[in-house]
């Protein structure tokens, strides 16, 4: 559906400097949500966290394509969107453990974490939750014609959702500037999207005329080059698009749920772990190219580390709200 | 309130605000089924498309979830929607976007984005439209913190409610009683605006007070005046606004009168008269001498059948009868 | 899909009888609509009513194809649905006068008429307000195996609302009887369709992997026979299918549209009313075949007339529910 | 309630609950998210799906209005099935099939069909879920003609009410603390129900009433216990279904006591506390010492941060503090 003249200019001209930056951000996402885990086993965190773990390319691959100022949407499995837009590390583990330093001053948690500065329009705890917003945000910036566009994460869960099918259809007919991107970790919770999902999943945007495409979610290179197409034809004016991701939670649905072998197997866990992890395939390729050597990923590895840990312990440093807050910020 | 002057009818003044808020604002526009060259079918919203252009006054398909979610989402992002849902009945298919996001995204983001958006709607029965379009859902809204819940009762008040409504930063929601729509009443040519959280004494008495929302504001004036020819004097309040809510104004005239009935469309049980009847009687115990009476719809979906719908909700007979037992004169 | 064994045994057995029940049936219906219109203009009506005229041949065409025993859902626009599956004229237009003999005892009216005894579910005035009911009648039937299926029927303006898809993808998953049948009469109350439907509708049950066929709603035989293949085929327990029927209606959107010429003009509709009649193609048809002589559709007709007429002269004579009926029925 | 004997968790009396039925009435059967293998993400039915299989216990799509309407017909055709809505808050996506379908669909057909469903779902806060996942929203459905809402406190109530809520021949909603699953006390080995609209006296006392649903008659149980040992006796009554609702049980505990307090986990404001307290203060007009005082969640969209959590709702110490003001003790 794109022509060559819409082709973004940013696809071609991409370096090594942003495959690095990509690697970091990567990195940054994995160390982050390690990290979460970490908080949580040792009673650190209050209530629960999704993690990203073993999805990184999708968030990064996506935000990378983005302008600064373009919005997203996020979900319960949101960190790694949030980071890949540009979040810091600090501010949202200081969310997580509900510090008044935190991106929503505690109120919102892991699930909601949000953020004008970088166009994050918030991760949402319901499922499919944000498609209306997302939608509504492309209707904004068609409206006001400022370029921007945004892009709505969500799980192959939120396919079971009407609201999306709903928003397609506006999208759609008033050509908005949005790409759906649909997560597909093949598990809704604890059920197996193939038990939850009829038909081709293409067909669920297809059927109200936009484009779908498929890529391999754990090659973030593909997912760049994916959505700098759809974006890039979006931010043109020629509508919305469909990206479906197909990738890969590592850990459980949430960080409690530890025993999985009844819903899936540790073969299988092991296999994509194996096979299809993200920073290896990246690494691998980079080096293959000559574009790093392992010494430089190992720096980055190590730069990104640090950060994490000063974040970590700024966070847990770093003070409640008063209890009178409570009642701040009902109405603007 | 202005005794003189220009006459229009409600769903004029909800016009005139709307128009006037669109010429003052660009960012304002409209979004709902039918509410471009349709007008909404109760023409309410007539000649808007006309001078605004489909691009402000948009139609959308039968998707309430979805173009209200639609209407959130603009709302953050720079525009100023109104949405219309057509018949009060179909905020269900919109609970999800109203109050797991539009009320609670401010709070959530810890202050960092704003959801100023209108959404306006109907209540009321007596229409003959049986049970799926006869409801009057506002005490759900009013359930919700970080939803504003308006329910104008005259002309006057329409505009210069829906101004407010219109100019505030939060998600407000808007009923209006689609069976006043026909309504006269004076609203000067002048730009004006009335603020929220504040009640508004329809009529003064001492005998009795008349707390009443809505269409129940008009069925409040009828019965008041009934009583005065009967030797009660009946002050009718309206509240305007069931968030924020004036407890002040209302349990003063409770402490005045000492005799309260509250009134209003929505169905009695857990619903507006339960919290209004709490305040009142929490606020004025000690001045109250007869218990709060409540009269809301009664707990039945809306029968079809005119003899059967009629006696759903409250009346000036009704009205005037309870009021008169009350204050022990039958 | 359909295999030739799969294909029904009354498709091909239907003779002159059967169509001339039809006739009957469409016939039926349209001095049915013709009477509440009146009512409506003689003020001897309660409400509004939403009439039916111009898209006979949907309702009767698939109801013909119906068991008494399979169920049906309708919508605001549902007399010819309930009539269609058998429901009498005269507790109808109780029903419609709030009458005690209606079929809902007076408190449903026009938009609400439901009859057990015909499998009726009821008519919904909520735009898509059946399909979960439908879905839900379709999943007992299965479960209990009583061979039943359950047709859902719906205008296309419910295309925009996302409980439809929500339902297709359990109806799919699961293999239930249902048959969605979309009456594309071109407009949403008083939008016209194109502006409200994004891509293309066949695709919004493919989508999901149901099967999904379009005739022309205007021909009572060519609705038939789909009908009939497709409420088989999910009898077999192959499971749910679309079925677009593409008609007009003649009146406005409901008895008090009069003015229609800002959404729609004149002209179309004298040419839907010239040139696609339900009931001048069936008749004619009847003609050419030799299956029916004019005087035996003047006949019926006039049969019909009468019984209309009686059945509305009945509905006028009965007494109302006494008001303290108003406290019943509310819990069972 | 029994002294003595087997004790089970609330949750634990639920999934006997469900399972006693379930092999009661072949007909009874579960649809919802994760409900099998999983046994939701509380476990609350671990084991049932090995019982009874994937045809009764039955996973779906992420679809609840989907899975609800698709109840609403499946129960209007035979079958008797219980939709779990994994999350309180989640009840926003089905309350049109809630609302405008399963409760009306008995009345508008003039008794001609109805809708044998159970809605089970949870409410509650302070589990650090933030606030989409913490909400109790249960005063909507009490606000709904047709419905039935039910709010169990201990493990005896649980398996009673969920027992007659399957063998009821109308939609009811079924609502689920679920801070309280683990909470263990009796349940006898028998078939037992308890009929709905049946106040039940939790503890009995002279000087107070703490009328209390839910979670908060385990708070109004411990603020009791707190305001023995200073010297204030304590009745708590708790409604155990908010419709029907057993007026005469909390007005003359009211007479008797005087003085009341009513506890409830939604929000205050036009909820659960506003009828009971509209209904005591009527009811107990003349016999009432102070004013009915009401304590409801706070009406702020629940935080995460749990020293903000924490003071949104009633704990012992805050009723303690409460009844010892509402009688003149400190
Ligand atoms: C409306 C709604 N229903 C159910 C849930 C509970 N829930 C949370 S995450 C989840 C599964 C989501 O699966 P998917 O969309 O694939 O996202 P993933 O967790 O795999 O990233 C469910 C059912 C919810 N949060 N919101
Ligand atoms: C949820 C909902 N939204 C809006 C309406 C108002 N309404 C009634 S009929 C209608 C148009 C329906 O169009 P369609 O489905 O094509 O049926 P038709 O009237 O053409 O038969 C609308 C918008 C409604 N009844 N329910
Ligand atoms: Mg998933
Ligand atoms: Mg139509």
């Amino acid at each position: 559906m794109t022509t060559v003249a819409q082709q973004p200019q940013a696809a071609a001209s991409v370096g090594a400097e942003a495959w690095l930056r990509m690697y970091r951000q990567m990195i940054s996402i994995r160390l982050f949500e390690e990290q979460v885990n970490d908080l949580y086993t040792r009673a650190l965190m209050p209530g629960l966290a999704h993690l990203y773990i073993g999805e990184e390319a999708v968030a990064v691959g996506v935000c990378q394509a983005l302008r600064p100022d373009d919005y997203i949407t996020s979900t319960h499995r949101g960190h790694g969107h949030c980071l890949a837009k540009g979040a810091s590390p600090d501010r949202m583990f200081a969310e997580l453990l509900g510090k008044e330093a935190g991106y929503c001053r505690g109120k919102g948690g892991s699930m909601h974490i949000a953020d004008p500065a970088t166009g994050n329009l918030g991760a949402n705890a319901i499922v499919a939750g944000s498609v209306g917003i997302a939608t509504g945000a492309a209707f904004s910036a068609k409206r006001l014609g400022n370029g921007r566009v945004c892009v709505c994460f969500f799980g192959e869960g939120a396919l079971g959702q009407g609201s999306l099918y709903e928003v397609m259809n506006l999208a759609q007919l008033w050509k908005l500037p949005v790409i759906y991107v649909c997560e597909n970790n093949l598990y809704n919770e604890y059920t197996h999207f193939s038990e939850t999902t009829a038909g081709d999943i293409m067909g669920r945007a297809t059927a109200f005329g936009i484009p779908a495409e498929s890529v391999d979610g754990q090659d973030v290179r593909a997912v760049y080059r994916a959505a700098s197409q759809l974006i890039e034809r979006a931010r043109l004016g020629n509508g919305p698009a469909f990206l479906v991701c197909n990738t890969y939670r590592y850990h459980g649905h949430h960080v409690g749920d530890i025993n999985r072998e009844y819903y899936r197997s540790k073969e299988e866990e092991q296999r994509w772990k194996a096979e299809h992890d993200p920073l290896k395939l990246l690494s691998r390729w980079l080096a293959e190219q000559g574009l790093a050597a392992p010494a430089d990923l190992e720096r980055i590895h190590s730069e990104v580390k640090k950060e994490i840990e000063a974040a970590v312990n700024f966070a847990i440093a770093a003070p409640y709200p008063s209890p009178d807050e409570v009642e701040q910020d009902i109405y603007a | 309130m202005p005794e003189k002057g220009r006459e229009l009818t409600f769903a004029q003044a909800i016009r005139e605000a709307l128009a006037e808020e669109m010429r003052r604002d660009p960012l304002v526009c409209i979004i709902g089924e039918d509410v471009a060259e349709a007008g909404t079918p109760f023409k309410v919203l007539s000649g808007l498309v006309e001078e605004f252009g489909k691009e402000r006054v948009i139609d959308t398909p039968i998707s309430e979830a979805g173009f209200t979610g639609l209407g959130v989402g603009a709302a953050m992002t720079g525009l100023h929607p109104v949405v219309d849902i057509m018949f009060g009945d179909f905020i269900t298919l919109t609970m999800d976007q109203m109050v797991n996001q539009a009320a609670k995204v401010h709070y959530m983001s810890g202050g960092a984005w704003k959801v100023p958006m209108v959404m306006r709607t109907t209540l009321g029965a007596t229409r003959r439209s049986a049970a799926q379009h006869s409801q009057s859902l506002h005490a759900w809204f009013s359930h919700v913190p970080g939803l504003k819940v308006v329910l104008p009762s005259t002309p006057y008040d329409a505009k210069g409610l829906l101004k407010t409504a219109i100019r505030d930063q939060n998600p407000v929601v808007f009923f209006e009683d689609k069976m006043m729509y026909k309504l006269k009443g004076p609203v000067p040519e002048e730009d004006y605006t009335i603020p929220f959280g504040v009640a508004d004494v329809k009529r003064e008495g001492e005998d009795i007070t008349l707390v009443a929302t809505s269409s129940m504001v008009q069925v409040a004036l009828g019965a008041a005046a009934m009583l005065e020819e009967s030797g009660v004097s009946a002050e009718v309040i309206d509240p305007r606004t069931t968030w924020p809510l004036d407890e002040k104004t209302l349990v003063e005239s409770a402490k005045k009168t000492s005799r309260v009935i509250v009134l209003d469309e929505g169905y009695g049980r857990y619903g507006v008269t339960a919290e209004l009847a709490a305040v009142i009687a929490e606020g004025a115990f000690y001045d109250l001498d007869a218990p709060v009476r409540r009269m809301g719809a009664m707990h039945v979906p809306i029968p079809f059948s005119p003899p059967l719908e009629d006696v759903t909700v409250a009346t000036e007979q009704s009205v005037f009868e309870a009021a008169r037992r009350l204050c022990g004169k039958s």
